[in-house]
């Protein structure tokens, strides 16, 4: 599936809830879930730095595509990145540097990837396409 | 002032009552009634308070001093009216000892870049506490740094409590100043600052209180504390932003450097000798925060119409209220159990993390703080990232306790 | 905003009706209607301005960045939305570039005491001119006693232009910067700071300029000039007071030592090492006047909607209507005629102090500023005790002026 | 004739002018009036500094009572010190330090003698105060 067929099915899955306990229930849950990167990865060199909550980021480059793992310290911004995680990793390297990330903002997640939040999420996406350009 | 109660001590305030003069506390958010727990990082404005701004802007501004115009005088005069308001709320000796700076950050790194810059030499040491916001850490890092001189910092017992013994054994002959909050902002400690200014003047040691979270909370009385610093913020007792003082000794401010450059703070300019003006505008360079200035009158006035007693004790219901029901949550765990402590309550909710909790609270239209509450090095000291912290203001009511318990409880459900 | 027209450049816009966006101007002194001809030192607010600072306490308010809750999200995006307006409004070439200071002395002196400090040593020289603000004397003369450093001024002509071939001697490889305003508030000259800015870019010196009198008047664009260093004060161009912008390079402000230590301005804090937050951040400790930074963006907003080339029209025809009429005057004699001049008019009746004139005039409910307006030196070269300095902004008429000349001829015959 | 004497009458005086203008006149003619002070006097020594104009003043004692002279640039203000030298130069000296300059108000003087408006007149009446109190 392409960044936006997948953009479009979490889209889908979302219209589902009926109010934002069960949207944030669900994130929880996808928070929950195994850990999302290998530990050796959690460490100052994969640290991305926000004042709220902390994210650690890594990328493989197999052949053309991205593959990325990631983990956080708190669990809802873990739930997002499993949902950015699910969007981006396995992608071409270019349609990574391309995309457009829209479905943030139709399930009503935009205010957590303000740059204002400090959770560490935007620098994130930010860092996310950067590994895109460099593999392409 | 409209609403807030005639009597200033004894009989009842009518706190619902003077909710209503605060404007925003009738916005939504997340679609429910605000319940706004985080005044210990702003506070809210009344009515009484933007009106004299906006009516300092329509019918008096103009720059301040020196203008022949009427005008001018009008504008001079409602500004030097504030810094009489300031004094008689501190009790200082003299208005000549209440400097315009921005807030308490200005007001300390102003002290620590001119006292601070002439007094320290290599060696020497300046004493600060582990429960220190940044703004009482960094500006004494900076001028150590360049000086060559040291930072000591008192530790704190389990409960967030200044270990005194330490205190006694750091306080040395080394100790050029002695810089310590009087009210925790992160977990809400009441220090016991008259015995740290008793000790630290028995050795010569001046000191300095960060009194930006004391200010809204506490009746303060700069000469019976005769404490020789002590800074605040206007934004934090329901003043505007931009705007805060620092109160000195004449005798010290006379002997430090003066500040910024400028407008005003100069006596006679040459290219080859310049003199300073005398106190306060010596410390108060450019032109200040006119309209920010009256607003700072403005809410000293409604404090003091409401009265510290009353606010102490509404607030100090409040506190006992929301602890007792909040340790009523399972896995909840305050962090901060001082024996003197201001309206602020810190905790944490089993293991997760500060940001869910609070994540899920604004849904609830719950306001609260979360993460390190710019307290590094005390959220090191405890060995947590942060914390959550509800902090209560006297226009905060039982009714938003409540619906912090429950909304904590929500998330203790949802993220258990 | 209601009043100012929407046509940007070409059409005319509509002067007396933007007048009634300001309300001060509605009001009497000494018993007649207002002629307000000071605006250089302060102008005045529109309804505008005061809204958007009114509409943020009352419906935004709660302390910016870092909060996890949506009122304070809104509250850093109107704070950040105005960092964007400024960004544009200078076209700078990046909002991380624009720091918000207390105005215009503040931006001098934090550029004094962090890129002074660290670059200047003995011997090293700054040059400034000899019509400067003190607010850009003083800073200087402060870095470069403490550094052994020399302040050298480029002398002016008796029309009050700087002598450019004086300026080409000054600048030498001692010169570690240049500092020079913009335009004179004394004088009313506009200087040729792209010209000034080209020769000490030559020779690889940074230039700083006071732009506190260009900003209300001209359109100012950093990129295009190619300045290291722009500021200003809000409450000179029609925004509050307590709020100045301190644009700088990237390049020359992330090499430049923090100013204030603080909240905000910190990555992470521990006893032992402090690291600096990135841009803006780095030079913005504490907490930062929220609403002021939103009454500098509608400011921004509201010039930026009258336009600047219809101010500049507007404002030439009234300074050339006022000098002539004024030279008309037996005995009135105009400080500073240079060729390229804003709309102050500074002049001397007689031999009579500037404080008689200014009194009467205040009698007639004008108000001028009279004194030296802090350019003592300027004066001494002029051999001059100060002037009557009346100033126009876009706000002012043509019966303003026929008011100030009837008043000064009616001060001529009282004190002739 | 005491302090309260010659004030009296000087609000007396006054009560004649129909609007600011003659009043202003009156002032400015007092101003314009010979010198008030020994040049030798016009030093360093003797100023008093405003922003907005200079002040020169001089107190003589002469036995129990004070003789003042002085001087301004502006010639308002000199009108002014010409009122204030009237009614209290040649007063006992504990008058001096004692007196309440109610003239000031009630002629409508008042903001002249604003400590903002910075023309030096406020310091010359503390000073002429603090003479009273020294030579008493
Ligand atoms: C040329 C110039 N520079 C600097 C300043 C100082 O500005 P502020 O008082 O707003 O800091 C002024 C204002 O009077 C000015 O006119
Ligand atoms: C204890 C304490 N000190 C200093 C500050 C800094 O105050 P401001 O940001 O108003 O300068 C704060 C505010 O957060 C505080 O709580």
């Amino acid at each position: 599936m392409t960044i936006n067929e997948i953009q479009d099915e979490i889209i889908e899955e979302f219209a589902f809830f009926d109010d934002w306990m069960e949207k944030y229930e669900y994130i929880i849950d996808l928070g929950k879930s195994l850990p999302l990167i290998d530990p050796k990865y959690k460490d100052e060199a994969h640290l991305i730095k926000g004042c709220q909550s902390q994210v650690w980021l890594h990328a493989a480059n197999e052949g053309k595509q991205v593959d990325f793992t990631a983990d956080s310290d708190a669990i809802i911004t873990k739930g997002i990145i499993a949902l950015l995680v699910r969007v981006l990793s396995g992608q071409p390297a270019e349609a990574v540097a391309q995309s457009d990330l829209y479905f943030i903002d139709k399930i009503g997640l935009k205010e957590h990837l303000s740059p204002t939040r400090s959770n560490g999420l935007v620098s994130m996406v930010k860092q996310m396409k950067m590994y895109g350009v460099a593999m392409a | 002032m409209a609403t807030a109660t005639k009597n200033k001590s004894t009989k009842k305030v009518d706190f619902d009552k003077i909710r209503k003069d605060f404007p925003l506390l009738k916005r939504e958010m997340n679609g429910k009634p605000i319940v706004f727990l985080d005044s210990a990082a702003s506070s809210q404005k009344p009515n009484y308070v933007l009106r004299a701004m906006d009516h300092y802007y329509k019918k008096l501004h103009a720059n301040v001093h020196r203008g022949v115009y009427q005008l001018s005088q009008e504008a001079t005069d409602a500004f030097e009216k504030s810094r009489r308001l300031v004094k008689e709320f501190i009790n200082a000796p003299s208005e000549k000892e209440c400097i315009f700076v921005r807030g308490t950050t200005e007001g300390i790194n102003l002290v620590a870049s001119t006292y601070g810059r002439k007094n320290l030499e290599a060696g020497d040491e300046v004493l600060i506490s582990t429960m220190e916001h940044h703004s009482n850490i960094v500006p004494w890092q900076m001028v150590c740094e360049e000086k060559g001189a040291h930072l000591k910092v008192v530790p704190i017992n389990e409960d967030g409590e200044m270990i005194m013994s330490e205190f006694d054994k750091l306080l040395t002959d080394k100790t050029k100043i002695v810089s310590i909050n009087h009210i925790s902002n992160a977990l809400g400690t009441i220090n016991p600052i008259r015995e740290v200014i008793a000790k630290a003047h028995a050795k010569g040691i001046p000191v300095m209180i960060d009194g930006a979270q004391a200010i809204p909370h506490l009746k303060v009385d700069v000469q019976e504390l005769d404490v020789d610093f002590y800074t605040f913020s206007g934004h934090k007792m329901c003043g505007p932003t931009g705007i805060g003082i620092l109160y000195g000794k004449a005798e010290l401010l006379n002997a430090m450097p003066p500040y910024h450059g400028g407008g005003e703070m100069i006596e006679t300019v040459t290219f080859e000798k310049t003199t300073y003006n005398t106190l306060p505008h010596k410390f108060e360079a450019g032109t200040p925060d006119i309209a920010g200035v009256v607003g700072i009158g403005a809410a000293v006035e409604y404090m003091q119409k409401i009265g510290h007693e009353a606010i102490v004790q509404h607030e100090h219901e409040l506190l006992e209220y929301a602890t007792t029901e909040l340790k009523k949550i399972d896995g909840l765990r305050i962090v901060g159990e001082a024996k003197e402590k201001a309206s602020v309550v810190s905790f944490l909710l089993g293991n997760s993390h500060p940001y869910d909790v609070g994540t899920i609270l604004d849904k609830l239209g719950i306001a609260v703080r979360t993460g390190h509450h710019c307290t590094q090095p005390l959220m090191a000291r405890f060995g947590i990232p942060g914390t959550v912290r509800a902090s209560f203001a006297f226009y905060n009511n039982k009714e938003d306790v409540d619906k912090l318990v429950e909304g904590v409880k929500r998330a203790a459900r949802m993220l258990g």
